[in-house]
């Protein structure tokens, strides 16, 4: 306790500046409003949305929100792809440069919004269990006679489109935020809405529960160490513009304690949400307990957001101090990588080693991000875009395992699933074996771009080490391939549903672009080296 | 892509029929697409395509081939661009062929015994209720083993390594209810991917060093010296590394006689003529590289030596005949990778030993599971005997891959073997005696497995009259239909005649000059030609007295000596009195035999298990950690975020 | 008085916030320290603001303000339905996900 | 003694080791929490008792003893009023920006009056829908 007595009583006053009057006038900031429309669109719609919750007779609502927000997505993406062509080469600037639209963001965008679209339609899937995935009425009670009764019923809680459409506002916005305080507002504006969707699942509610409270105190405990970071680089900087952030790193007389800390505290922050090692406890809790169609949208969406800041934070706010925080970031890609592929071997429950597998991934995708080089930008958003697809089709097959009592995730009920099922386990092996990088998939692609990149920007040991990490997590994608092809089926074992035409669809194309991007990646990955963060 | 070449080669753009390489990958790739995909409603026909596309794959191939023939020598290297695969600014890779001599040589073996085996395969899988489906992965593997030898570039070569490793692992596991089957599968897998971290490691070290991975740059860029011998020796090893795991090589080995799970076609395919040779294509492809580096040649040749040994005394002590032959494979193997590793004056020579071999091996495998057919799908050796008059067409087939196999004068393996035991000796000094002797003792015990393998199975006592097959069923041994025996007898003309047409005149390695560079001619060596052939001759006959002494004279226990090797049996029975021969050869041998069988089965397998048990047990540990509180895991991220502060601001302020 | 201790004691307050998350058992309470945690950057961030004489830094604590009762009433009511499941606030009573 | 107040405003040394005070107080903090946090954690299951009472994990600990619970229904407290609550919280908190727009009024002109009707139409689209589904009802 002396420390504190010494810190306390050793402090000088400072010479402290009065703050100055208020300006008279305060001119309105441009806005670019082709750049910020499908923002826009998303995030009324979802207001929308609300007001259909509150006006529609509940038998309309499924159909009425499926039709709005598909719909909201569809204009979102016609803005977007409309506003491409007219888009500066730099990329645009606006809202009093809160925001930045530029080549990248645009990428992510697009990702986000076509995800976006097969995560609705898996959740709006009320074929593989009557009523769909999700609860009736959330207020009930698990484990009473109305629970029980309303397990049968045919009906759900309809609000999930609106919070999915509010998330995936909050996800456009985090990875265009450029500056400290729109990305926080942005990190709640999509946490909020998926704390609550995890917890609204039709089966295993306990579970469903466990998972939400488990992802909503550590989503808020990692959120209190961003704003703490944000503070202190506000303190240091005089501003949390991400520019502003890099301009004061190379002169200002502020210690660079708080940068440092700063930056650490925030990255924190930013990690959790990547679900990087020694940040990733929630994962697996988080994966198994959601809902299937949440989980696909957190695994595919919240990733692709979280990189997209992690990236932008590193690169625009901190790439001038880059010496000194990269070896740390080295550590924790080791760490992450390690931890996913070591602990995934031991998992026994689907979504849970898919998770620990999201972990690994989340090592070798920020192997990339501290490339910080044009090569690694394009590298890491074309390892986010076919990330993106896999994981939302792996967890849309695992949706359509079940048995009697739901989703049958438990890894020895997927013994001779190929016996019973060969298209679903040619589809599910398929997917394993793009997570586990094998050539002809997008996971390899994605995995050798990262590579390349890193390598280019002096960093082989690293790559020595995810090569490592990446067969080693060959094994448990291995694991299962044996399970369903080399086993035995179990006398009692999962059925596998027909899902509707939809997500027969979305399934399909989540596996055509995976075997797509590995046979001709060239289309995306021009598209993600076509430009770099817009500097202001 | 196209002559940018320089240095010893030169390649030209792909033009005529060679420009149309495509159509050989393509249609075993479509065959495969259509079986896997197709499902049920392909039952009745699939068979019949799986084999028309290998077929007309083999066609194609020998007009490509009549085509390079026609060319002059600087025409015959030929690059096909296909597309751009990867392009991104600093990384160029291109999806391509190389149609040289040395591809092209792969494209016939691999269609042509493909074809035969593909034949082969419709009699044998005749009672399989999803022979489609074998088809199909038959075909996966045919279109990526062609990926693997046409590729232009390390990365495409990458692209078809795993690919065929993919097709290897769903046909070893293709016997489900076996859960050994199961085993295999994944043991293969295991070891293969070792290998192929090796591989991986090579191609981002060449392309770190050099920003390419096509082969015309980096094979350049080596010639003008842009690699430092450190690197090129870093790269040799890892190569070497990819080829252990591929081919069995030592410390690898242990996955390819267990891979002979799967069924039988799949092992002469696969494991015997094809697949299990792409370390030995991979050396004798970047052979740019290790000519740069004899350092990294030396442990080639010595990986290559020891192989050959350890497959050859472990050949002796297995009962099960595909066994015997599995590890006769690697022992041959061992040979090819011997002669690669000897540099210029080799690489040809392991690739006509590679041809050769694949005849006659491939014709072996399908004699015995010929015989396996006719015995209810028994391996196991002393429940044969006799069977020469049951079956003639098999036996006088196996006996020519046998002769074959043993080097017998003037048959194929006597061309190929001989003409690398005297590149070894030709290395001068130890090396030449050490690796040189390690051939010559090599061939002593080829013909003395060998032999013993003919006589436990062909001749001798009918011990299976008075047996029964495991699910009691009695054994009524038969010939197999024609659709078996006619591509067994190609193959036995194979094993008779392709060396002597490959080696006489140098017909072979002439025609690889393009991409292997000439065959610098033997010298220093310590014997003469005729002396070391006459050796190499005098010690297979030894070999097959030895056999004949110890199994054929007696008559064949049934049941194995228990917990005792074979040769300890037969030395107590045969060699009883004979204290000197006992303490001289039997006991040695028996020790050998013992600790290499123990070392491969518990030392290899071990440090592999070993590994796998540290990762497996690790993570069960580490798995507790997450404990299920929330509180737990709020601390790990706070610890997290301690470490992270403090090495930041301590690399800051340091 | 200097502005110096009120960046102290908002550092105090954060790890005090913390450590209470990890120490106390009761989800409320957990979740009190969480907002403890949020407090004390609001006073990092009107120090701050005092010190850079701008203003952006109180109004960045509006932000932070409104953020936190949303959270407050998300994580309220996550938290009763879970409580009325198992009759327990006790965060150490769910843990079935685990391992 | 440490200057704490360097942490503020120091020359712009780059990693001279007289910085090292700077961070120090920080640091130290931190481990102190840190090892705090860990030591609780791993020594109270070791040598506490494990007794759970309703008073530990009481919501506030402290005052008077909550009355028993029924079994059904919302215990002692019942669950409307935990919803009017929360509501009452955000509402009101979201009303917070209406005081730096009133300050400031008069110097952002039309356009702020319109962005401040707009966030209060976004604030009546949950009130809204909080009525239609009857989270105002007492019952």
């Amino acid at each position: 306790m002396s420390v504190l007595a010494t810190l306390v009583t050793a402090a000088q006053p400072v010479p402290v500046p009065a703050p100055p009057a208020p300006a008279a006038t305060i001119t309105q900031p441009p806005i670019s409003y082709p750049a910020i429309m499908p923002i826009l669109i998303i995030l009324g719609a979802a207001c929308v949305g609300v007001l259909f919750e509150a006006f529609l007779p509940r038998h309309n609502r499924i159909a009425a929100q499926l039709v709005l927000s598909v719909l909201a997505i569809l204009v979102a993406g016609w803005r977007l792809l409309s506003y491409a062509d007219e888009m500066p080469e730099t990329g645009t600037i606006t809202l009093g440069r809160a925001l930045a639209v530029d080549k990248p963001t645009l990428v992510l965008w697009a990702t986000l919004l076509v995800l976006t679209i097969g995560a609705l339609i898996l959740m709006a899937d009320r074929t593989v269990e009557r009523g769909g995935y999700f609860v009736a009425d959330a207020a009930v009670r698990p484990g009473t006679v109305q629970d029980r009764a309303q397990a049968g019923r045919g009906e759900m809680q309809t609000e999930v489109f609106p919070l999915a459409l509010f998330a995936l506002g909050g996800m456009m916005v985090f990875c265009a935020a450029n500056d400290l305080l729109t990305m926080f507002i942005a990190l709640e504006v999509l946490s909020l809405p998926l704390y609550l969707m995890c917890g609204l699942a039709r089966r295993r509610r306990l579970l469903s529960q466990e998972a939400a409270v488990k992802y909503f105190l550590l989503g808020a405990f990692a959120s209190a160490f961003f704003l703490y970071g944000l503070a202190l680089l506000y303190g240091y900087a005089g501003s949390v513009q991400l520019s502003d952030i890099a301009n004061a790193a190379a002169g200002t007389n502020r210690s660079e304690t708080l940068l440092f800390g700063g930056l650490g505290l925030l990255v924190v922050g930013l990690l959790f949400k990547g679900s990087v090692g020694p940040f990733h406890t929630w994962t697996p809790d988080v994966y198994q307990g959601a809902p299937t169609p949440v989980t696909a949208f957190m695994g595919a969406c919240t990733k692709i957001a979280a990189f997209g800041g992690i990236l932008r934070v590193l690169s625009v706010g901190f790439g001038t101090t880059s010496w000194e925080w990269r070896g740390v970031l080295w550590g924790v890609a080791i760490a992450s990588m390690v931890i996913g592929a070591v602990l995934g071997l031991t998992q026994t429950d689907v979504k849970r080693m898919v998770a620990y597998s999201s972990v690994a991934h989340a090592g070798f995708l920020l192997i990339g991000a501290i490339v910080l080089k044009p090569a690694g930008l394009s590298a890491t958003l074309f390892y986010l875009v076919t990330y993106g697809f896999t994981t939302l089709a792996t967890f849309g097959v695992i949706g359509l395992v079940r048995n009697a009592d739901g989703e049958a995730t438990h890894l020895s009920q997927w013994a001779g699933l190929a016996k019973r099922s060969p298209l679903v386990a040619g589809t599910m092996a398929f997917l394993l074996l793009a997570l586990a990088g094998i050539p002809l998939t997008s996971g390899f692609v994605g995995k050798f771009v990262v590579f390349q990149a890193a390598l280019s920007d002096g960093m082989a040991p690293l790559v020595v080490v995810a090569v490592l990490a990446s067969a080693v997590a060959a094994f448990f994608y291995l694991r299962v391939i044996v399970l369903m092809y080399f086993s035995q089926p179990a006398e009692d074992g999962p059925t596998v549903t027909i899902p509707n035409l939809w997500t027969t669809g979305v399934l399909t194309v989540c596996v055509l672009v995976t075997l797509f991007l590995g046979i001709a990646p060239s289309l995306v990955l021009d598209w993600t080296s076509s430009g770099v963060f817009a500097l202001q | 892509m196209m002559n940018l070449s320089e240095g010893a080669e030169s390649v030209v753009a792909a033009s005529g029929s060679l420009g149309g390489a495509w159509l050989v990958v393509l249609l075993p790739a479509i065959g495969a697409l259509v079986l896997l995909a197709g499902g049920k409603r392909t039952n009745a026909w699939g068979h019949l395509l799986g084999c028309a596309t290998v077929i007309a794959a083999f066609v194609y191939g020998v007009v490509m081939f009549f085509a390079s023939t026609g060319l002059d020598a600087g025409q015959r290297v030929q690059n096909l661009h296909i597309y751009d695969w990867i392009p991104v600014n600093a990384l160029q890779v291109d999806f391509g062929f190389r149609v040289d001599p040395l591809s092209l040589t792969f494209v016939l073996l691999i269609t042509g015994v493909g074809s035969l085996i593909h034949i082969y395969s419709i009699g044998y899988m005749a009672e399989d209720r999803d022979r489609r489906r074998f088809f199909g992965y038959l075909n996966l593997f045919v279109a990526s083993m062609l990926v693997l030898v046409l590729g232009n570039s390390f990365v495409t070569l990458y692209l078809g390594w795993e690919g065929v490793g993919l097709a290897s692992y769903l046909l070893i596991g293709w016997y489900q209810d076996r859960p050994s089957a199961a085993t295999a599968a994944k043991k293969a897998f295991l070891m293969n991917r070792v290998g192929d971290v090796g591989l991986a490691l090579a191609i981002f070290i060449l392309f770190q060093q050099l920003g390419t991975t096509q082969y015309t740059e980096v094979f350049a860029a080596v010639g003008d010296g842009r690699l430092s011998s450190g690197t090129l020796l870093a790269v040799t090893i890892l190569l070497l590394l990819g080829a252990c795991g591929k081919s069995g090589q030592f410390p690898l080995q242990a996955w390819l006689p267990d891979a002979m799970e799967g069924p039988t076609p799949v092992s002469a395919l696969i494991h015997a003529a094809t697949m299990v040779t792409a370390g030995v294509y991979l050396i004798a492809r970047s052979n740019p590289i290790y000519s740069a580096s004899p350092d990294g040649r030396l442990i080639v040749v010595i990986i290559g030596a020891i192989t050959l040994l350890i497959g050859c005394v472990i050949g002796c002590a297995y009962d099960d005949i595909k066994k015997v032959l599995a590890y006769s494979t690697v022992s041959q193997i061992g040979y090819m990778i011997l002669a690669v590793g000897l540099g210029p004056i080799g690489y040809g020579l392991g690739i006509l030993h590679l041809l050769t071999h694949g005849f006659f091996k491939a014709g072996l495998f399908l004699g015995a599971g010929s015989v396996m057919h006719a015995m209810n799908d028994e391996v196991d050796m002393r429940k044969f005997g006799g069977l020469w008059k049951k079956m003639r067409i098999t036996f006088a087939t196996f006996t020519c891959g046998y002769l074959a196999l043993i080097g017998f004068p003037l048959l194929s393996g006597y061309w190929s073997k001989d003409a690398i035991i005297e590149a070894a000796f030709s290395q001068g000094g130890w090396r030449g005696w050490v690796f040189g002797g390690a051939a010559m003792l090599g061939v002593a015990l080829t013909a003395f497995y060998m032999t013993r393998l003919m006589f436990m199975t062909f001749f001798g006592e009918k011990r299976w009259e008075k047996l029964k097959s495991t699910d009691g069923r009695e054994f009524h041994p038969h010939e197999a239909p024609a659709v078996m025996t006619i591509p067994m007898i190609i193959l036995a003309v194979g094993s008779l005649g392709a060396g002597a047409y490959l080696a006489i005149n140098h017909t072979l390695v002439d025609w690889l000059s393009p991409t292997l560079g000439e065959l610098s001619e033997a010298h220093d060596s310590p014997f003469s030609t005729p002396v070391l052939t006459t050796i190499s001759i005098a010690l297979m006959v030894i070999g097959v007295g030895l056999a004949w002494l110890l199994v054929g004279r007696k008559p064949v226990p049934v049941e194995k000596p228990e917990r005792v090797s074979f040769p300890v049996r037969a030395a107590r029975r045969d060699l009883y009195g004979n204290a000197l021969n006992e303490v001289l050869v039997a006991r040695p041998g028996t020790w050998l035999t013992r600790f290499l069988v123990f070392l491969d089965n518990r030392g290899v397998d071990g440090a592999v298990n070993g590994i796998a048990a540290v990762f497996g047990g690790g993570s069960g540990r580490l798995r507790r950690l997450q404990t299920g509180f929330v509180r737990s895991y709020a601390l790990t991220m706070l610890a997290g975020s301690i470490l992270v502060l403090a090495a930041l601001l301590m690399v800051r302020f340091s | 008085m200097t502005p110096t201790y009120y960046l102290l004691l908002s550092a105090l307050l954060f790890t005090i916030g913390a450590v209470g998350v990890l120490v106390r058992r009761n989800a409320i309470v957990v979740f009190m320290c969480i907002e403890l945690m949020l407090n004390a950057v609001n006073l990092t961030l009107v120090t701050f603001a005092r010190i850079n004489g701008s203003l952006s830094g109180q109004v960045m604590a509006f932000f932070v303000m409104v953020v936190a009762a949303a959270e407050v009433v998300v994580g309220l009511a996550i938290i009763m339905s879970i409580f009325r499941t198992r009759r327990s606030a006790s965060v150490d009573d769910s843990n079935l996900l685990k391992y | 003694m440490y200057e704490t107040a360097t942490i503020l405003a120091q020359p712009p040394a780059p990693g001279g080791p007289g910085d090292l005070k700077s961070y120090l107080p920080l640091i130290l903090l931190f481990v102190l929490a840190g090892a705090f946090a860990v030591f609780s954690v791993v020594v109270a299951p070791l040598v506490g008792p494990r007794r759970y009472n309703k008073a530990k994990l009481d919501g506030y600990e402290c005052g008077i003893e909550p009355s028993p619970q029924p079994v059904v229904g919302g215990g002692r407290v019942p669950v409307a009023y935990y919803l009017t609550a929360m509501l009452f919280i955000l509402f009101d908190i979201e009303m917070v920006f209406l005081y730096p727009f009133a300050v400031t009024a008069d110097a952002l002109g039309v356009f702020g009056l319109v962005e401040i009707f707009l966030f209060i139409a976004t604030v009546g689209f949950a009130y809204a829908y909080v009525w239609r589904r009857g989270g105002l009802d007492w019952s």
